[in-house]
């Protein structure tokens, strides 16, 4: 079924084939390039049809049912829940809650958790690289409840500026939240280290996964943190889930966030009762079919190993950073390649990043501009927008080569 | 006519042995699976060496659910609070003799999900209790 | 692509093949009779097939992309809301909100309009016959605002009891919620006529259409709703979306229900700004193939003809309660068959549902048994569960036939 | 090289003929497309007829969204407030002369919703600039 592997290195030519998108023309005569895997990656075929033959063999509504169809939806919607869990070293599949993505599950920890244990006065951490996900639900919330948000800086290279947040740790705050990688400027955070200092300064952590659970082994029992977020759409899953992983104690403790079917034990006229954990948090008929599209795809990047591919995407970043510092008039945002993932965000002298986008496209290769949902940082960087290549599994050196060509042809149109 | 209501379910459904209360008891426990609305309570007297001399079910539910109540209930006598403790669950789906589905098996195992809260109290054995 | 009809009536038998399940044997030489549509429909190959051919081809992230694919996907995207907001007679595509499900559709109403409009002292109408999908958001609301739920009561024969509902419109209600049709009892309430007296008592009217949407034409413009909740699933569509109507001026006052990615103007460290709709309503990366799947459904039942479907399904249910009614020890709930879609909830003698949903999927009849998220209406009948079998445009009288023969296999049992 | 480049566009968007600012003006309005951080700032001064006989843009975005707002700002001097109402779209595009995806026709929009905020008010045309 998935890509046999070598020498725990990726054989990239393999893999582009379990991609069908990735044969693509974008017109005639010009291949695909995509560089915009953070934004959301392609799905292997091994996924997609995962989710075809659900449908077709073995689909029906989960849990309440005790005909087989629904035993079997059951078995495979819960077996895949298990694969996620224990894809990020959950000790419980119980601890796994699927949402619809992992902006979701912020909002889910924003009012459940939050809801019952902010108040005015208090504090929240972020910091200056975080995803609008990991800042507005925050921000809507202390609107109502009047606690303070802070945000930890970065350092000149844009990394997480540790002095500064161990200082603003000490201000107590109650949670503090923060992106394993930056979806901008690659930026890997050492979150081990972040969480212990938060816990021992007696906070609550949210680690934002979105970029780096597809990109790198992450096992919240090494980490040590309490809440971690992430979506299916950006590991070769498919659109319409997400997950968040939670400790037991936090998770039992908090209320339920929305009310309906499967969250219940009991519903009487004048009150309900909520059922246990995972269902607790999932209110209505789940994605089921995507929990068996997201099993798949973790079965997939499992398979090929998740050191073997943070090692192909650190060749590529290497080597994207190296080319594009050549072109004159590239400014690159982020730190060095040894400190970031796959995602190379830069301006190209006065060239707005959507004509970039835009010139780059009509060979193929497609890349993001704009705030990357990252305003704030782009506020502090000082620019409206960037222009972002990212990259993943299925990368390849030639298709660094095109943007660099690309980027020429950009310079030709504004010479 | 069918291994899942083979007789033994079908007669002790419709004609309990154990079924009633005990009043006074020394345990007693009751719970529900809300998937199905099956309800079980088990009342047990213990003797002096801890040891069960009466035990009896109540509640309301599907053949497989009563059936399993009245057998276990009935297993149970002569049985130490400890055995109670280390009775598995493999043990009663094997007692039931049938082959059960995982929705079913909520249904056979909320007895024993009941007794053995009955005997422990809740809080000791939430991880053995949130697997069965 | 779809089916071609004549004459308004389905040609079930065409049909059929277009839902590769159907084909499929519980176990060997047993056919499935699906009967558990009210829970969830199948999928015909068309809606399948157009997520897989998504993802395949032209699949992207949405909305903020200037590349090819992005435009591509978002056209896509875009233009499968135009048609399920088309499909309930809505004014504007920016008036349908996709959700993850309808349950979180009626939990945006509650945690948006409600936590603006509704306080202490308040009042919130709903009906006996809801699921617990529109009774646990409001109690959830109601423990924190204060506010008091009333439940209209049912007539003799399980329909609304349109003077006693009238009565408590007396009280003020600031919000009606009812469902157009009881997932249990079948019943279709007079949506049009409560709608008129709800808002001549100055309340603003939610009508749960999980599951009127999927079987009958169901037209917002015409019922003068001012939101309406469905799901996907139920409607030959995917699991992992729903979708949320609403009156313009209702939606465009509310504030965000969560916040993230796509619902945002701008962002500051310190504030933001809410977008337009839909957008605002839609944080983080929507269910974006599950949304073609969705135009994709809606485009294959209008293909059939909501008429014709309905009709279809009135011919089912009256054979199916003709059926069940010579079956001695049989007692159905719910109003006649011409107040009701195509649902049939029954107890046979003291046979507990679950054993008779167990006996008949010995025979590949596939039916639930349980309280089916209506735990109080089930109080009210006095029942702690029942069996149901319900059907939508893929069954046939045989299936009927199949169900009674199993009843028989349960009468053997039990005997 | 490129139909979406083509001269005029990059000319405009080098050397435009009309950015700056007018101050006193009659008419002032400035918005943003969130979507890339394009923003225009339109100024119109009108004669005793209704009449525009100065205008300009300031602002900041993509070669598309200024070489409009340049070309757009030329066009309507000589304009009445009621012709800069009938103004479409459509004519903007074919000045224009370019081929436009839904996102980077917002950027080619956005001068011409400014204008039209900018003359009307926003409450009341509201559709009219949702659609743009
Ligand atoms: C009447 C009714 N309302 C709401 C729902 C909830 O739908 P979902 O689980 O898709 O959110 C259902 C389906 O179970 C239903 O039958
Ligand atoms: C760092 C980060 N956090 C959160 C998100 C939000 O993910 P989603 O849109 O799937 O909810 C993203 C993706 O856009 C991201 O890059």
């Amino acid at each position: 079924m998935a890509t046999p592997q070598t020498n725990n290195t990726l054989d990239v030519g393999a893999i582009r084939k379990d991609f069908p998108i990735l044969g693509r023309e974008i017109k005639e005569g010009v291949p695909l390039v995509y560089l915009d895997s953070a934004a959301s990656s392609q799905k292997p075929s091994q996924v997609i049809h995962a989710m075809s033959r659900f449908y077709e063999t073995e689909y029906a509504n989960v849990h309440r049912g005790i005909h087989t169809l629904a035993e079997e939806a059951t078995a495979a919607f819960e077996s895949a829940r298990e694969k996620v869990a224990r894809f990020v070293g959950a000790e419980s599949p119980r601890q796994l809650i699927f949402t619809r993505n992992a902006t979701e599950a912020i909002n889910l920890v924003a009012h459940s958790w939050g809801r019952a244990n902010l108040q005015d006065g208090d504090r929240v951490l972020l910091t200056q690289m975080e995803h609008h996900s990991n800042i507005v639900p925050w921000q809507m919330l202390a609107a109502e409840l009047g606690f303070t948000i802070d945000y930890a800086p970065m350092t000149e290279d844009h990394r997480i500026d540790l002095e500064r947040y161990g200082q603003m740790l000490e201000q107590g705050p109650k949670l503090v939240g923060f992106t394993q990688m930056s979806n901008v400027l690659g930026t890997i955070n050492p979150v081990a280290r972040m969480t212990e200092m938060a816990h021992g300064a007696g906070a609550v952590v949210l680690v934002d996964g979105a970029q780096s659970v597809p990109h790198m082994a992450v096992n919240v029992a090494e980490l040590d943190v309490d809440f971690l977020v992430f979506s299916a759409h950006k590991m070769c899953g498919p659109t319409g889930i997400g997950a968040l992983y939670g400790r037991r104690e936090l998770l039992e403790e908090m209320p339920p966030f929305m009310g309906g079917g499967e969250m219940i034990k009991r519903v009487q006229f004048d009150s309900f009762t909520v059922t246990e954990l995972p269902s607790k948090f999932e209110a209505g008929t789940p994605p089921i079919a995507q929990a068996v599209g997201f099993g798949a795809a973790v079965d997939y990047i499992s398979n090929l190993g998740m050191p073997a591919i943070r090692q192909h995407e650190q060749e590529m970043i290497e080597r994207a950073l190296d080319q594009l510092e050549e072109v004159p008039g590239v400014r690159i945002y982020g730190p060095a390649a040894e400190h970031k993932g796959a995602v190379a965000a830069f301006t190209l002298s006065d060239a707005h990043p959507h004509d970039i986008a835009e010139i780059l496209d009509r060979r193929g290769v497609a890349v993001r501009a704009g705030h990357h949902c990252a305003m704030p940082l782009h506020e502090k960087l000082g620019l409206p927008a960037t222009t972002r290549a990212s990259f993943y599994l299925y990368n390849t050196s030639d298709e660094i080569d095109s943007l660099i060509e690309g980027l020429y042809d950009v310079k030709k149109v504004f010479a | 006519m069918d291994d899942l209501y083979r007789e033994q379910i079908i007669d002790r459904y419709k004609n309990p042995q154990m079924r009633g209360r005990l009043d006074p008891h020394d345990y007693t426990y009751e719970d529900d699976n809300p998937l199905c609305g099956d309800r079980i309570r088990i009342d047990l007297r213990v003797d002096d060496e801890g040891r069960i001399n009466e035990a009896a079910f109540s509640g309301d539910g599907c053949a497989i659910s009563q059936a399993a109540a009245d057998l276990l209930t009935e297993r149970v006598v002569g049985m130490s609070l400890e055995e109670v403790k280390s009775y598995t669950k493999d043990e009663l789906i094997e007692m039931l003799g049938i082959d059960l589905g995982p929705v079913r098996m909520k249904c056979a195992l909320l007895s024993l999900k009941v007794l053995k809260a009955g005997v422990y109290g809740l809080d000791e054995l939430e991880e053995e209790l949130a697997s069965l």
